[in-house]
């Protein structure tokens, strides 16, 4: 119809795009990398809104963002290394590890998710706006918000993958994954570096809470709308790729946004599922999965 | 009995098969050899349907050209891998038994099963995890399990590696009574030269994908082609 | 014994928590009421909660049983119960059951037989005559619309469908044109395409019906980047308290509606004020959407009974809550044929604006009429 | 587990269920929370048998509970067809579906087979709620409400007479758990584990994944859908809020109690999964957290699940995993 | 240099390794023969840290290593060259060689020690950019060993170096070990059959049944006719 429309659809689907790709970072590290699927994931989303709101809104702390930041992630971190040290680590042993560790992370869910609807209440937080304000191109309207979401997603995930495939620490980290008995044979901490890997995500995510607040807000139950999201996103875009995922959030990101425009808000879901299976009955491993 | 002819394999530029023929007579048992990354066990993946390939494998004249591994199992083809596997979760009897079932449940028989189990003699090991066994063991249930599938042709992947001359001496008699007993034609790959001389009748040695020699295995190992590009000066002194 | 059981089945734990909070503090303020003059027949009122969670079929069954069948509770008090899931679990028992869901749903349950759901009642008004209601005043507003089109975008629930379907035949019957009509699921977040539309659109009239905070917030935001000339009517998704609490002035133009509403912040008869006061000092914030129905239920079942004289006679306390109803802060519950207590009367729909970052009463409904002198204000986009 | 340990646990857990109306067959709502441990116990199993033993990530399980339930009551609303008959039929709807499922499946691995089975469950939702749903009298969002229940022998296994019901429901748990018994028992189970462990290996041997994917899930989802069935008929209402998280939570715990891959264990699992929550039902808001937390504990104190702790307690081959050893090492070369 | 003294080692319940003592004295090669089976790799796993149950003492370089963990031993320079290679299949022959110098003294030496690798094993030279997964049983051997020279440790625990190479680089890989054994390393060698093991080896003991059946120097065992009809055979 209009070309200025389709480019105004563009846009949200950028913005949507950015949003999965941040959302997805943190789980295609651990679930790409380590190979645990972590139930809890949305979780440690929701736990990053709640510390910023805590900070902001309930003790009123001054000093913004950069402060929460500063704050959040060496809270987050520790966070994510002390819960892989005392619920995964041990589990890690066992042959059916991967089930074992799907199973207590839902139990870890379960506990987080109520635990903040018993402490914080049922209804949803809101943090300050990061930014206010606009880019206006004649017709076509850029919030700087989202700009920053797809600025921050970007950057993160690009530092993200050079550090994983140029760092001795990255290559540590899928060596690990790949053999944990080679790992220790050429004498990596295997259980070091997983619980720091675990520790990474949760920051990563628990960040991601915190930027996406304006659109998402802060929820008791809001994680597993994320968890769900980042999980398509990263077996979409193929596990153990990072480019993969960022493609992935990309596409997604479009799809929802034209078929929306085009067909209607209810088809989205359908749409994507339909995607998904054709690209996987084409290549099982996703988009550039290495492997499943 | 099974003839290849012309098969070629590329991985993206590496051509880990060259255009290579031979041909495997009922009742034989036919030694491969040839340098580390010759092409050898990739030979064998593509007999057994890992890989498509270019050329043409005929097992008594049916063509195998992109049969599903497990379809090619049940013609009676039949193989051993060169890293043993094993199904970490059975005990070595079950591990043989998933042989003898051979794709559907009617075909089991325990006779069957005891029977390898004697043959190889393994009768102290049948109720060990198979992953506990050790490389002996783990590549005997391997054996077994083929064989439980009652295959026309077994295809062994370096058997005897990492075994001392004693082990050696057994797993030859073993792999004689299997074609003998059993009437099942074998192709061998190994790197020991005394075993491929002691027991095929027909030595092929490729490099690089591609035939150097072939025949009476006596004369192959004389080759000096062969023994310049593979055995190596010593080794061919002190054999 | 000298104890009155009584029930209260609500979402304590999931997504429905926060609707199951309101209604608790209605239900419980009333219990604690009776209680502390005397308690009812002499008796004390001893309620007993079950966690309804998400009203899976089993769990709503299970509730019954539990308490009716198992506690023995000589009433019900729900709020969201089921949507007609309610009606046929509690309906094997005799005990009375109020419920706050507004379904045509339920009400239909009920037609099938309603010897057999005789104890069953509504506290609210169903979907379609709430949604008629929304649709009176948009066009009672003292506004003159700059033309005939709507946008009507409403979530995938059976409330949402429910209103959504209504206002397009009504619109559509007023010679209105429906330009667009979206069924949306929960948890969008995203409106960039459907806001390129109604630019293009540009509609006098956009109503969405989507009963959560996130969707609603996030849509006024976008909407607000480059608006419209357009009146936003959010029905009865302006009742969660974030909206206004999280907008505040920002807010200030959304209109809404809530049905069984206590009209604030001036109430209508000096009772209900009373009573708006009382339950600020209780529980430290105004009375939500649901309190007062949930509260009116227990008294108008305490009433019955007294009347009745006997709790365990379930028949006669139905037949007389159905028949006489109840008086109330604002005046009379009457319930009709189908045990629905219909809008109207002395119980009507409001209707709200936020204004300086709260809700205010700018009408009720039927008849349609503007509330006290409070006032419809051009919402501040409007050029 | 052998063949005598399992079914001996097995009669003995449908024993004592087989008793318990004695006890509470009065009060209707202990009664609906048997029925359910028995209609649970039931999908649990089939999830153990395709995830726990077929090795399949497959979480498409709740999906096809619903899936047969709506099926069952269409079927039986719209065409009349006897409830009994109905649920069967549901089962092959559920199967078919199943094997639709199955079929992109079957080339995935692990997290990809999760996300399209997944998949399967999140998009059961707005169809049914859709036109699409609708016209074929899913009754949309309202769902459906009136459901006949089931008559046999002049006996209606209605709400009503929650015994009858519960009765039918331990025919039903009992026949499944058998036929699972027998699949885990036969050559398959075999074929399961050995393709679990060594798809290549298993496939040198004349093994067919395809053949054994396909047909576990076909299976399961009749099972599962069956089940459903007989679900819808007894509370005679169905709406999509069966799809919400908390049932398929639910079911994940009761695996995990049970222990994955140990069969009678899901039956079990279910079974004290259900009742503890009824136990922590006067915690109210509390109660979720508290289980979480009970999850987490559980998981790390008796990894095997009660049947694992069962089987240490009792003397015979103890069920000491083997920890990741070669077996996990991505032993290179794989048949290089 | 290493001193094993009455190590007993079990997998869960199951005893392989009955009071096995013996040592390996600074600058030595030795050679531990033995039938499959009856524990030769389970000791090296012993040494190395990589079983869950060890009992007894090893200390090396005079300090008491009894439970370290493998990371520490490979800081302390004892590398192990598995049975099985234990290499990462995902990843390039480049990558797993990088990953072989993990260890904090072996990082400053990566780049020379490449070089040399690379010398000695020009097929890895060639396949750099190739995932270990796909690598040819021979190849993947030859990756370990170098993946295991990598960590210029000074005390080599080799399983079976020469497994599945073909005739002349078997010959090929024991020179390179005589080699580094020249450059001052010590090592303890696991192998099935060795022609010319009076040239490569110092002592040799043997393991039957988890027990030490036989030590002595390489010259005593050549002798031994017992040792050469079982294990010196070919
Ligand atoms: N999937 C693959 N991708 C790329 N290269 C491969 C693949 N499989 C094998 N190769 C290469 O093909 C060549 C032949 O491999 P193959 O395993 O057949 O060697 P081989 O003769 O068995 O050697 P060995 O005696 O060491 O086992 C090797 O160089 C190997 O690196
Ligand atoms: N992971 C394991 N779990 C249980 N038992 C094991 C395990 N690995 C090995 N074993 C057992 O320990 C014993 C010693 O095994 P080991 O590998 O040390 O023998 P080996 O002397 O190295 O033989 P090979 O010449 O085959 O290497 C064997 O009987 C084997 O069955
Ligand atoms: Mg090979
Ligand atoms: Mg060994």
């Amino acid at each position: 119809m209009y070309i200025e429309e389709y480019l105004d659809v563009f846009i949200s689907g950028l913005t949507n795009g950015s949003v999965y790709a941040l959302m997805a970072v943190g789980l295609t590290l651990v679930y790409g990398v380590s190979r645990a699927f972590n139930f809890a994931y949305g979780s440690f989303y929701s736990l990053g809104g709640y510390f910023a709101w805590v900070l902001m809104v309930y003790l009123g702390l001054s000093g913004g963002y950069l402060m929460v930041l500063l704050m959040a992630v060496p809270f987050l971190i520790g966070f994510g290394y002390v819960t892989e040290k005392v619920i995964v680590a041990p589990l890690r042993k066992r042959s059916d590890w991967e089930v074992k560790v799907m199973m207590i992370t839902l139990g870890l869910a379960l506990f987080l998710d109520n635990g903040y609807q018993v402490l914080f209440g049922p209804r949803m937080k809101s943090l300050p706006p990061i930014m206010t304000g606009a880019v206006e191109l004649g017709p076509i309207y850029i919030a700087n918000q989202d700009i920053m979401i797809f600025v921050l997603a970007i950057s993160g995930i690009l530092a993200f993958r050079w550090l994983l495939n140029n760092t001795r620490i990255g290559m540590a980290v899928r060596a690990v994954a790949q053999n944990p008995i080679g790992a220790k044979i050429v004498g990596i901490p295997k259980n070091r570096i997983f619980a720091a890997t675990f520790g990474i995500s949760t920051v990563m995510v628990g960040l991601g809470g915190i930027l996406l607040a304006q659109k998402y807000f802060i929820s008791p139950m809001g994680g597993w709308d994320i968890l769900v999201k980042s999980w398509v996103i990263t077996a979409f875009g193929g596990m153990g790729s990072i480019r993969g995922g960022l493609l992935a959030a990309f596409i997604l990101g479009m799809l929802e946004a034209y078929v929306g425009y085009v067909f209607g808000m209810t088809w989205v879901l359908f749409a994507l599922f339909g995607v998904l299976l054709a690209t996987l009955a084409i290549r099982p491993q996703g988009l550039m999965g290495k492997w499943g | 009995m099974l003839r290849v002819s012309h098969l070629t394999k590329k991985f993206g530029e590496l051509v880990a098969v060259n255009d290579l023929s031979f041909h495997v007579a009922e009742g034989q048992i036919y030694g491969i050899a040839g340098p580390n990354g010759a092409g050898k066990s990739t030979i064998y993946n593509l007999i057994t349907g890992y890989h498509d390939f270019e050329g043409e494998i005929l097992f008594d004249g049916t063509p195998i050209a992109g049969m599903a591994p497990h379809k090619i199992a049940q013609l009676g083809i039949s193989r051993t891998f060169q890293v043993p596997e094993t199904f970490p979760s059975l005990t070595a009897a079950q591990s043989i038994g998933v042989g003898c079932h051979f794709g559907d449940s009617e075909a089991y028989d325990q006779a069957r099963v005891d029977e390898i189990i004697a043959f190889l003699d393994l009768a102290q090991d049948r109720d060990c995890m198979a992953d506990e066994l050790n490389l002996l063991g783990k590549k005997k249930v391997m054996i077994g399990a083929a064989l439980a599938t009652r295959p026309k042709i077994l295809l062994l992947d370096e058997p005897m590696a990492g075994s001392n001359a004693h082990e050696i001496r057994d797993l030859m008699e073993l792999i004689k009574r299997i074609n003998q007993e059993m009437g099942v034609t074998i192709i061998i790959i190994e790197h020991f030269m005394k075993v491929l001389t002691e027991l095929t009748q027909k030595l092929l040695i490729i490099d690089a994908g591609a035939r150097i020699a072939e025949g009476d295995p006596e004369e192959v190992i004389r080759d000096p082609h062969v023994i310049e590009c593979y055995l190596g000066e010593e080794y061919a002194d002190n054999s | 014994g000298d104890v009155i059981k009584v029930g209260v089945p609500l979402a304590m734990t999931g997504p429905y928590t926060d609707t199951g909070d309101n209604y608790w503090k209605g239900i419980k303020m009333a219990i604690d009421e009776i209680n502390a003059d005397g308690g009812l027949l002499g008796k004390q009122l001893e309620p007993i909660r079950f966690d309804t969670q998400e009203f899976a079929p089993e769990r709503v069954m299970q509730g019954a049983d539990y308490l009716v069948g198992q506690e023995k509770v000589d009433s019900v008090h729900a709020g969201w119960a089921g949507w007609g899931q309610d009606v046929r679990a509690y309906g094997k028992y005799t005990a009375p059951f109020f419920a706050d869901d507004g379904s045509q749903a339920a009400v239909d349950v009920f037609k099938e037989d309603p010897e057999k759901y005789a104890n069953i009642f509504q506290l609210t008004d169903t979907d379609i005559n709430q949604a008629t209601s929304m649709f009176n005043v948009l066009m009672a507003l003292p506004y003159e619309y700059p033309n005939k089109k709507v946008v009507i975008i409403n979530a995938d629930d059976a409330w949402g469908t429910g209103v959504g379907d209504t206002l397009e035949t009504k619109f559509k019957e007023a010679g209105w044109e429906v330009a667009l009509r979206e069924v949306v699921p929960y948890g969008t977040r995203e409106w960039g395409p459907i806001m390129t539309r109604i630019r293009r659109i540009k509609p006098a009239i956009i109503h969405v019906e989507i009963v959560s905070a996130p969707e609603v917030i996030t849509f006024f935001r976008q909407f607000m980047r480059t608006p419209t000339d357009t009146i936003l009517s959010y029905g009865y998704s302006i009742v969660p308290r974030e909206v206004v609490e999280t907008m505040g002035k920002e807010a200030d133009g959304l209109i809404g509606e809530v049905p069984t509403a206590m009209p604030t912040p001036e109430a209508p008869t000096p009772e209900a004020q009373a009573w708006v006061e009382r339950f600020t000092e209780i529980w430290g914030h105004q009375p939500q959407a649901g309190s007062w129905a949930a509260y009116s239920g227990v008294k108008a079942w305490a009433a019955a009974v007294v009347a009745v004289g006997d709790e365990k006679d379930h028949a006669a306390v139905n037949r007389h809550i159905a028949t006489v109803g109840y008086k109330g802060e604002t005046g009379w519950w009457k319930w009709d044929e189908d045990h629905v207590m219909r809008g109207g009367g002395d119980v009507p729909f409001g209707h709200y604006q936020v204004q300086d970052g709260e809700m205010v009463t700018i009408f009720t409904d039927p008849p349609t009429r503007p509330y006290k002198d409070y006032k419809f204000i051009k919402p501040r986009w409007i050029k | 587990m052998d063949w005598k340990r399992m079914s001996g646990t097995m009669a003995l857990i449908y024993g004592v269920m087989a008793l318990m109306p004695l006890f509470v067959g009065g009060t209707d709502h202990l009664m609906h929370i048997l029925i359910m441990c028995l209609i649970w116990a039931v999908v649990a199993s089939c999830w153990d048998l395709i995830m726990g033993f077929a090795g399949i990530f497959s979480f498409g399980q709740v999906a096809f509970f619903v899936i047969g339930a709506y099926a069952s009551a269409i079927l039986a609303l719209t065409f009349g067809i006897h409830p009994l008959a109905a649920m069967v039929l549901a089962g092959v709807v559920a199967a078919a579906i199943g094997v639709l499922v199955a079929l992109p499946c079957l080339r995935l691995k692990g997290a990809y087979i999760a996300l399209v089975t997944f998949a399967v469950h999140m998009i059961l939702e707005p169809f049914l709620k859709s036109d699409m749903g609708r016209a074929i009298g899913t009754g949309g969002s309202r769902g459906i409400l009136t459901i006949p229940p089931m008559e046999l022998f002049g006996i209606t296994f209605g709400a009503g007479d929650k015994v009858a019901v519960f009765y039918a429901a331990l025919v039903l748990a009992v026949v499944c758990s058998v036929i699972i018994m027998l699949v885990i028992r036969s050559f398959w189970g075999t074929a399961f584990l050995a393709l679990k462990d060594s798809a290549g290996f298993a496939a040198s041997l004349g093994v067919s994944a395809f053949k054994y994917k396909l047909a576990v899930f076909a299976l399961t989802s009749f099972l599962t859908g069956l089940a459903g069935g007989f679900y819808g008929h007894y509370i005679g209402m169905l709406s999509t809020r069966m799809l919400g998280i908390d049932l398929f939570v639910m079911l994940m715990i009761m695996l995990v109690l049970g222990g994955i891959g140990q069969f009678p264990g899901a039956i079990l699992g279910a079974i004290v999964t259900v009742t503890f929550n009824e136990a922590l039902a006067p915690l109210g808001t509390y109660r979720p957290m508290v289980l979480g937390a009970l999850v987490v504990v559980l998981v790390l104190a008796l990894p095997d699940g009660i049947i694992g702790l069962l089987r240490n307690l009792v003397p015979g081959r103890g069920a000491a995993e083997p920890a990741v050893a070669e077996s996990t090492a991505a032993n290179a070369g794989g048949q290089g | 240099m290493l001193t094993i003294a009455d190590v007993n080692a079990y997998y869960d319940q199951f005893h392989v390794l009955h009071d096995v003592s013996c040592e390996v004295h600074e600058g030595e090669v030795v050679v531990m023969l033995g039938p499959n089976g009856h524990g030769k790799s389970t000791l090296l796993k012993a040494v190395c840290g990589l079983l869950d149950r060890v009992d007894g003492t090893i200390t090396y370089k005079g300090q008491d290593i009894t439970g370290w963990s493998t990371e520490q031993l490979v800081n302390q320079g004892v590398i192990y060259i598995a049975e099985n290679r234990e290499l990462f299949g995902d990843m390039t022959v480049m990558e797993n060689l990088k990953l072989g110098a993990y260890a904090k003294n072996a990082r400053k030496k990566e780049k020379r020690n490449l070089a040399r690798v690379f010398e000695l094993f020009p097929r890895l030279a060639a396949r750099k950019k190739q995932l270990a997964a796909t690598m040819s049983g021979g190849e993947a051997r030859m990756l370990a060993i170098a993946r295991g020279l990598m960590s210029n440790a000074d005390f080599l625990c080799i399983d079976e170096p020469s497994l599945g190479l073909q005739p002349n680089l078997r010959t090929e890989v024991f020179n390179i070990i005589k080699e580094i054994h020249r450059q001052g390393k010590s090592m303890l060698l696991v192998e099935q059959n060795i022609p010319q093991i009076a040239d490569l080896a110092d002592r040799v003991y043997v393991l039957e049944e988890g027990c030490i059946t036989f030590q002595g120097s390489a010259e005593e065992a050549a002798a031994d006719d017992r040792l050469k009809e079982i294990f010196l055979g070919m």
